[in-house]
C-alpha cells in the first residue's frame, strides 16, 4: 500500500470506477447497436456502422474535442442534458462517458460477431414455442452471445482502463474527480525521471485488468460450456 | 375445417403449388424426399413466408398475403417438431422442455411433466445439454418440447425416423391420445406407411411441390395407382371393436360381425379401434382356409382388380368388416381366376398386424 | 544536405515558415519532426537520428545535456514565452495580476484551464505562476489540467472553464478567447525554448540552421506567433 | 478379421463396454436409442477416445490405449456418414462431395462421381449450398460425400432414416455393390431389421453399452429371443440362385432345390442372392396349400418352436430351401399340433419380400 | 486534390501504406494467437491473453515508450533485427509496427470469437474425410471463420488509422517518412489556426475508413452467404 500515495490510489479508484461505469452503460446499447448492425437492413445501415467506428478511426484527441463540442455545458447536447441534472463536464461521469464512446467500436463488434454466429433455426423455434421477438431474444439470442458479449465487455473494460487522450481532452484531469490512471501515468512520463513513477502506475493498470481478463474468460468458459452443438 | 392452406412459392429446386383442408384429427403429408414436405409445414409454422399464401386455422386467419396477413410464428400457438431437433444447446434438457411454458408466462403442470417424460423415457437425461444425447434422445426431447407446450395444433416433421420400432410403439399410442384426448390437431409429415395409416385422419400426398392426392386414409392409402413411396404403403383401413382379451395374449375383436383375433391391443372391451391391414400382407383364397396358422380369414367379394405396372395387382375384397385390399401377383390373379364377383378369402396372419398398425379411432374414417 | 530537426509541437506555424525559406535559400533540406518535448526527447536517449532539438522545456534539455547528447557549446536559449490569463466571455475585465489577486473568486466556482500542472511546461509555469502570486492554494481545487496546452485552450474558447492559463502565443489567434493579463515575468521561471545540435551530429547544415533561427527572417517569423525571441538582436 | 474392437468407456449416461469382431462384408450395429451404436462408430472413426480401446482394422492397430497408440481421424481413411449430415456449410453440393478427394490431393474421378449423383439423386442439387436442401437430400448428400472419398472402411449411422422406401430402395443395391465390388467393409447403425438383413454379414446388438448378442447375420435375426428394437426384427435369411425372369414381372429362383417366385429382381440369371424372410411373413399350412394366392411354399420339418412372452411364438421349418422362421400365435401352434418332427409348409406370399428384402450375396451366410 | 497540400498527401499515403502492412503482417500471427487462445489449454493461456490485451489496457504513450526501448537502436530487438537489417525505429515500418501492435487485441478478439463460433463437428467430418489438421484449418475452420477475420481486419485497420499516441512516441513524426495522418492532424491541433487543416484531414481519414469499412461489409457479406447451417 504504502508504495502508491494518496492520489494515486484515488486515481487507481476513479480509473475502476469510470471503467466499470462506461462497460456497464454501455452493454445496452451496444447489444442493441450490434443487433441492428447484424440483422438489419436498411438505408442508413452503412452511416450507423461507420459513425460507430469512428472513435477508433480518429485520434483519440479528436473525438475530444468532438465530445467536448456535443455534450460540454455550452454544447447542443451537454445544455439539454443538464436542463434535466446530467452534466459530464469536468465530472467523472464525463470520463466515463468518453471511455464508453472510445470503447464502444471494440464491444459492438465483439456482440455483432457472436449475434452473426446465433443459428437462426433455434430462434425460430423458440417463436413456435410461444417466444415473442423480445422473449425470443432474452432466453435463446442473449444466452448464446454471452461468450460474444463477455468478449465485447471485456474489451470496453480494458480500453476504457487504458483511454486517456480523449478522456483528458474532454474533462481534463482533476484530481479526484477526473484524474484517472492513464492521465497520472501520462503526466509522470512528461517529465524526466518520472519513469518509475510511471512504473508503479503501469503494474497496478496491469494487474487489474489481468484479473479483469481472468474473471472474463472464467465467466465465458462457464457460459460455454454447452458440450457441444444441438 | 380445422386447418386450410393454400399457398404458392417458388424455390430454387422447387416451385410449391399446393392446397389442401385438414379436418379434425391427423393430417398426414405424405411424399418422397425434397417433394416440398416441411416447406409446407413451415409455411403453417409462420417460418416461411410463401410468395402467396392463404393459411386459416380453426377460423383465424393466420396468413393471407392478399390482405397482407401474416400472423408472427409466436402468436400462432402452433407446436413444432422439427426434423433436425433444434434443442436449446443452453438449457438442460427439463429446461427445453419446459421451455414453452416459461416462455408464455404459464406454470408447469408436474404430472403433465412426468407423464410426457415417462412415456419418452428421457428422465435420466434431465440434467443434460443437448450436446449430450444421442440422436434418438434428442429427437424424444424434442417431441417432449412441443408437446409440453400445450399448442393448439402441432406440426410433426418426421418425428419418429431416429426411433427404433420398439420406442416408436410406445410414442405412438401418446401421439393418439393427445389427438383424441385433447383434440389437438396435427399435421404430421412422414415416409413410414404404417405411422400414417395409424395416425392420420387425412393424408395428403405430395409430389414435386403439388398435392398428387388428399382425403381420408383409407380412401387415400388404399387407392392402388397411388405408391409415391413405395408400393408398402397400400393398406386398408378396418374399424372394429373389442370383444374380449383372451388369456393367450390375443384380443378378440369385431369389425361388421367378422372376429378378428390381434396379439393384445391395450384399449379395454367397448373401444372401438382402427386397424390397418397391409395389402402386402393378405393372401386370397378361394375356399375356407383350413390347416393354416393364419387366425383371420375374412369371407367376400372380389370388388375391383387393379393391375399395376410391375407384377403385382391389388384386389379389393368386400367383406362384412369392410374393403380389403390384397397385393397379389398377376400370375396368382390369373392362376386363381380372380375377377369381380368372385367369392374368396382373405386370409391374414394374427401376428402381421403389428403393434403399430393398430390404432385408436379417431372419428369416422370415410373410405374413399 | 538533410537536418532533421525534433522539434516542440506549439512551434509548428513558425518553424514550418522558417524551413520553407531555409530551403529555398540554401538548397539544404531541413525536415522537422513535431512532437511533445518528453517524446522527442527520450527519442533522443534512444538513438534518434534528429540533428537539432528545439524543446519547449528547459528541464529536458537539461537531462540530454547531462546524459552528453548535445553537441557541447551549441545549446541556445532560442524563444521565450510570455504566460496570460485568458477569459472566455468577450466582456471579461481586465485582470490585475498582482499578489493576491483574487482568482478564485472570478472562477466562480467555474474551472481554471490549465496544462498539467506537474508535467507540462505550460502547466508547471502556470503553477509556479499562481504560487508567485501566492493564491495556488486557493485556486488549486478548481484547476482543470490538460494534457496540453492546446487543450486548455479549447475548455476556455468552448467556454467550458471561464478562465485559463495558457501561453501567450496561444492566445495570439484565438478569436474565441480574450487576454485579460499576463502574468509578470517574475512570477515564474523564466519561459525558454532552448535549442541545441545533438551530440555527432554537427555539420555545417545544422549549423546554419541553428544560425538561422537566430536570424532576422526566423525572428520575424517567430515574432509574427507571439515568441520572443531571445539573444542579440 | 477385418475389424476388432474392444472398447471401455464411461459416458454420464452410459457405461460402454463393448467388444466385437467384425469380418469382411457389413457388420451392423443393431439396437435401441441410446444403446451406444455412435458411440462405438465414433471411437472407430477416431472421433472418441475411449478410456480403455484396442481397435484393429486389416491389421493395423488404430487405437491401443495400453501402448498409448492412437490414429488420429485422418490417417485412418475411413468413411462416416453421420447420422446428422455435417456437411460444410460454406461449400456447395459439388464441393461438399469431392472434399475427401480435393484434400487429400487425388484427382476426381468423373465416372464415379456421375454414378453416384445419379444413384443418389442429386444431380440438380451440385450448386445448392447445403442450407438449401431438404433433409433427405442433405443425407443423401452426406452419403455420397463419405463414398467418393474412396475410404478402406465406410461407417453408417443410420444413414437411411431420413429417407422413403423408394430412395432407399435405390441406394441399398449401391452400397451392396460397394460392399462387394470394392470390397470395402462397413459398420452400419440401423434399427431397420429389413436394412440390417439385407446388408449385414455380422450383426451385433448393443444394450445399454453391452454387447448382448454377435454373430453371422442369420443367426442373430433368426434368435427369437432376441428382440431388442422389436418382433418385427425376427426373420430368415435364404439363399437362393437366380433360374429365370418371367413375363408377367416375376422372378423365379432356385433355393436348395425349391422354386420362389419373387417380384422381378435385378440380378441375371445364374447370380445368388440373399432373400429375407420375416418371420411375420410367413404363415404354415399342415397341409399342400390350395387356391391360395401365394406362390411360394416350402415343404418342411418343424425343427423347432420357441414360446414368447407374448401371443407369439416363432416355429423354425427346416426345409431344402433352407431354415425358415415363421411367427405364429400360441393358439395356432396348439390348434395346429405343432410340435417338432411335424410336417408341415411354410406359405410365403411373393409380394411379401419387398425390394429391400433382396440382396445380392456377400460371401457364405452361416446360419447360426 | 488542391484542398490539401503535398505534404499531406504524403501523410494520407503513407497513413495508408501503415495501416495496410499493419493489418496484413498482423493476420498471420492475429489467426495463429486466436486459434491458441481459443482452442489450446496450457499453463500459460492467461499471460498470452494478457500479453495481447496489454496494448489496450496501457496508455498509448506507454506502449509507444515500451516499443522505444525495445525496438528502437539502442532496444535489446531494436539492436539485434539491426543486425539483420531490419530496423524500425523512426522508420514508416516501426509506425506499421505500433499500429500492428496496437490493433492487435482487437484483432485477436474478433477472431478468437469466430473460431469458437465454429462446430467442431464439422472439422471432425473433414478428419474422417481424410483432412490433416491444417488441411481441415485451411478447408474448414478458415472458410468458416472468414468474417471474424474480415472483422478483425477491418477493426485494425481503422484502429492503425487512427493510432497516434503509439506511433508518434515510438517514430516521432517524421513528414513523408513516419508523420500518419492522427500525427498531422495532432500536430496542425497544437498551434493556432490548425483546426481547419487538421479537420480537412480528419474528413480525408473518415472518407478512408468508410470506404474500408464498406468493402468489408461486402466481403464479409460475400463470405457469409451460406444461406443457414447444415
Ligand atoms: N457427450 C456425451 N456426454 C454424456 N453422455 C453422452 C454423450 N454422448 C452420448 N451420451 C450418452 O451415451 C449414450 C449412448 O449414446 P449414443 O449416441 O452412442 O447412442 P445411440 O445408440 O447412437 O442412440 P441413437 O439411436 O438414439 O442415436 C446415450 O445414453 C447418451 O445419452
Ligand atoms: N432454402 C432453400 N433454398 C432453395 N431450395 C430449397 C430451400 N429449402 C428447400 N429447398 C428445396 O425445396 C424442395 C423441398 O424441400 P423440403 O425441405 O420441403 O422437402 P421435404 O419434402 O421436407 O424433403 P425431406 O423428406 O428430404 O425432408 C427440395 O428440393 C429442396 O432442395
Ligand atoms: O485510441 Mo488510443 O490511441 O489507444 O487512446
Ligand atoms: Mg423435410
Ligand atoms: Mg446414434
Amino acid at each position: 500500500m504504502g508504495w502508491l500515495g494518496p492520489e494515486e490510489w484515488q486515481a487507481v479508484a476513479l480509473s475502476l470506477r469510470v471503467a466499470l461505469t462506461a462497460t456497464i452503460f454501455s452493454l445496452p446499447p451496444g447489444i442493441l447497436v450490434a443487433l441492428v448492425l447484424a440483422r438489419g437492413r436498411f438505408p442508413g445501415h452503412a452511416l450507423l456502422n461507420g459513425l460507430v467506428h469512428l472513435p477508433l478511426i480518429l485520434p483519440p484527441v479528436v473525438t475530444g474535442y468532438l465530445l467536448l463540442l456535443t455534450f460540454g455545458t455550452k454544447g447542443p447536447l451537454g445544455s439539454l442534458l443538464a436542463e434535466i441534472g446530467i452534466v459530464f463536464a469536468f465530472r467523472w461521469t464525463g470520463a466515463a462517458l468518453a471511455a464508453a464512446i472510445m470503447a464502444f467500436p471494440l464491444m459492438v463488434r465483439a456482440i455483432r460477431l457472436s449475434i452473426e454466429a446465433v443459428d437462426p433455426k433455434l430462434e425460430e423455434a423458440a417463436a413456435t414455442l410461444g417466444a415473442s421477438r423480445i422473449r425470443v431474444f432474452v432466453t435463446v439470442t442473449l444466452p448464446l452471445i454471452l461468450p460474444g458479449v463477455i468478449a465485447g465487455a471485456v474489451l470496453a473494460f480494458a480500453k476504457a482502463m487504458g483511454e486517456f487522450g480523449a478522456t483528458i481532452t474532454f474533462v481534463s484531469n482533476i484530481p479526484g474527480q477526473t484524474q484517472t490512471l492513464p492521465s497520472a501515468i501520462y503526466a509522470f512520463l512528461q517529465v524526466p525521471g518520472g519513469e518509475s513513477a510511471a512504473l508503479r502506475l503501469v503494474a497496478v493498470s496491469i494487474a487489474i485488468a489481468m484479473l479483469a481478463l481472468i474473471a472474463s474468460e472464467w465467466f465465458a468458459r462457464r457460459a460455454g460450456r454447452r458440450g457441444g452443438g444441438a | 375445417m380445422t386447418l386450410s392452406v393454400a399457398l404458392h412459392h417458388a424455390l430454387p429446386g422447387l416451385t410449391l403449388d399446393v392446397a389442401f383442408d385438414a379436418p379434425a384429427g391427423v393430417t398426414s403429408l405424405f411424399g418422397r424426399s425434397g417433394a416440398g414436405k416441411t416447406s409446407v409445414v413451415n409455411a403453417v409454422a409462420g417460418l416461411l413466408r410463401p410468395d402467396r399464401a392463404r393459411i386459416v386455422l380453426e377460423g383465424e386467419v393466420l396468413a393471407d398475403t392478399g390482405r397482407g396477413i401474416w400472423l408472427p410464428a409466436h402468436k400462432r400457438r402452433i407446436g413444432y417438431v422439427f426434423q433436425e431437433g433444434r434443442l436449446f444447446p443452453h438449457l438442460d434438457v427439463r429446461r427445453n422442455l419446459v421451455y414453452g411454458l416459461r416462455v408464455t408466462g404459464r406454470a408447469v403442470d408436474d404430472k403433465a411433466f412426468a407423464r410426457v417424460v415417462e412415456m419418452l423415457g428421457i428422465g435420466a437425461l434431465l440434467a443434460r445439454r443437448p450436446g449430450a444425447l444421442s440422436g434418438g434422445e434428442k429427437q424424444r426431447v424434442a417431441i417432449g418440447r412441443a408437446l409440453l407446450a400445450a399448442p393448439r395444433m402441432l406440426l410433426l416433421d418426421e418425428p419418429l425416423a431416429a426411433l427404433d420400432e420398439g420406442r416408436k410403439a410406445e410414442i405412438l399410442p401418446y401421439l393418439e391420445r393427445i389427438r383424441d384426448e385433447a383434440g389437438v390437431p396435427m399435421l404430421h409429415v412422414s415416409h413410414a406407411a404404417a405411422e400414417v395409416a395409424r395416425l392420420a385422419t387425412t393424408v395428403v400426398v405430395l409430389e414435386a411441390g403439388r398435392v398428387l392426392r388428399a382425403g381420408p386414409t383409407a380412401a387415400v392409402l388404399s387407392d392402388p395407382a397411388l405408391t409415391p413411396t413405395g408400393p408398402r404403403a397400400v393398406g386398408a383401413l378396418l374399424i372394429a371393436r373389442v370383444v374380449a382379451h383372451h388369456d393367450d395374449g390375443l384380443s378378440e375383436l369385431d369389425a361388421g360381425g367378422v372376429r378378428l383375433f390381434l396379439p393384445r391391443v391395450a384399449s379395454a372391451p367397448g373401444a372401438e379401434l382402427r386397424v390397418r391391414i397391409a395389402a402386402h400382407d393378405v393372401i386370397l383364397s378361394l375356399g375356407p382356409p383350413e390347416g393354416l396358422s393364419a387366425l383371420n380369414s375374412l369371407p367376400g367379394t372380389v370388388a375391383e382388380i387393379h393391375i399395376g405396372d410391375g407384377p403385382g395387382a391389388i384386389v379389393a375384397v368386400e367383406t362384412a368388416a369392410g374393403r380389403v385390399l390384397s397385393r397379389v401377383t398377376r400370375r396368382s390373379v390369373a392362376r386363381l381366376g380372380l375377377a369381380p364377383g368372385i367369392a374368396c378369402h382373405a386370409i391374414l396372419k394374427t401376428v402381421s398386424i403389428a403393434a403399430e398398425d393398430v390404432g385408436v379411432q379417431a372419428g369416422p374414417v370415410r373410405a374413399g | 544536405d538533410d537536418v532533421l530537426v525534433f522539434a516542440a509541437a506549439s512551434l509548428k506555424n513558425a518553424i514550418e515558415e522558417i524551413v520553407g525559406t531555409f530551403n529555398g535559400e540554401t538548397g539544404h533540406n531541413v525536415t522537422v519532426s513535431l512532437a511533445g518535448s518528453s517524446a522527442l526527447a527520450r527519442q533522443i536517449q534512444s538513438g534518434a537520428p534528429a540533428d537539432l532539438f528545439i524543446s519547449a522545456n528547459v528541464g529536458w534539455m537539461d537531462t540530454l545535456e547531462e546524459d552528453g547528447l548535445i553537441a557541447p557549446g551549441t545549446r541556445a536559449d532560442l524563444l521565450a514565452n510570455a504566460l496570460v490569463l485568458i477569459a472566455a466571455d468577450p466582456q471579461a475585465e481586465p485582470v490585475e495580476l498582482s499578489p493576491g489577486v483574487d482568482l478564485a473568486g472570478l472562477l466562480g466556482g467555474g474551472h481554471l484551464a490549465m496544462a498539467l500542472v506537474d508535467a507540462v511546461p505550460a502547466g508547471i509555469y502556470g503553477k509556479a505562476a499562481l504560487e508567485g502570486l501566492g493564491i495556488w492554494q486557493a485556486v488549486a481545487p478548481q484547476v482543470a489540467q490538460s494534457d496540453n496546452v492546446r487543450a486548455a485552450l479549447a475548455l476556455v474558447a468552448t467556454g467550458e472553464a471561464p478562465y485559463g492559463i495558457v501561453y501567450a502565443t496561444d492566445a495570439v489567434a484565438e478569436p474565441g478567447v480574450q487576454v485579460v493579463g499576463t502574468f509578470p515575468a517574475d512570477s515564474h521561471p523564466p519561459i525558454i525554448y532552448p535549442a541545441a545540435i545533438l551530440a555527432g551530429h554537427e555539420g555545417a547544415a545544422a549549423e546554419a540552421f541553428l544560425a538561422y533561427l537566430s536570424g532576422a527572417t526566423a525572428r520575424a517569423s517567430f515574432e509574427a506567433q507571439g515568441f520572443v525571441v531571445l539573444g542579440e538582436e
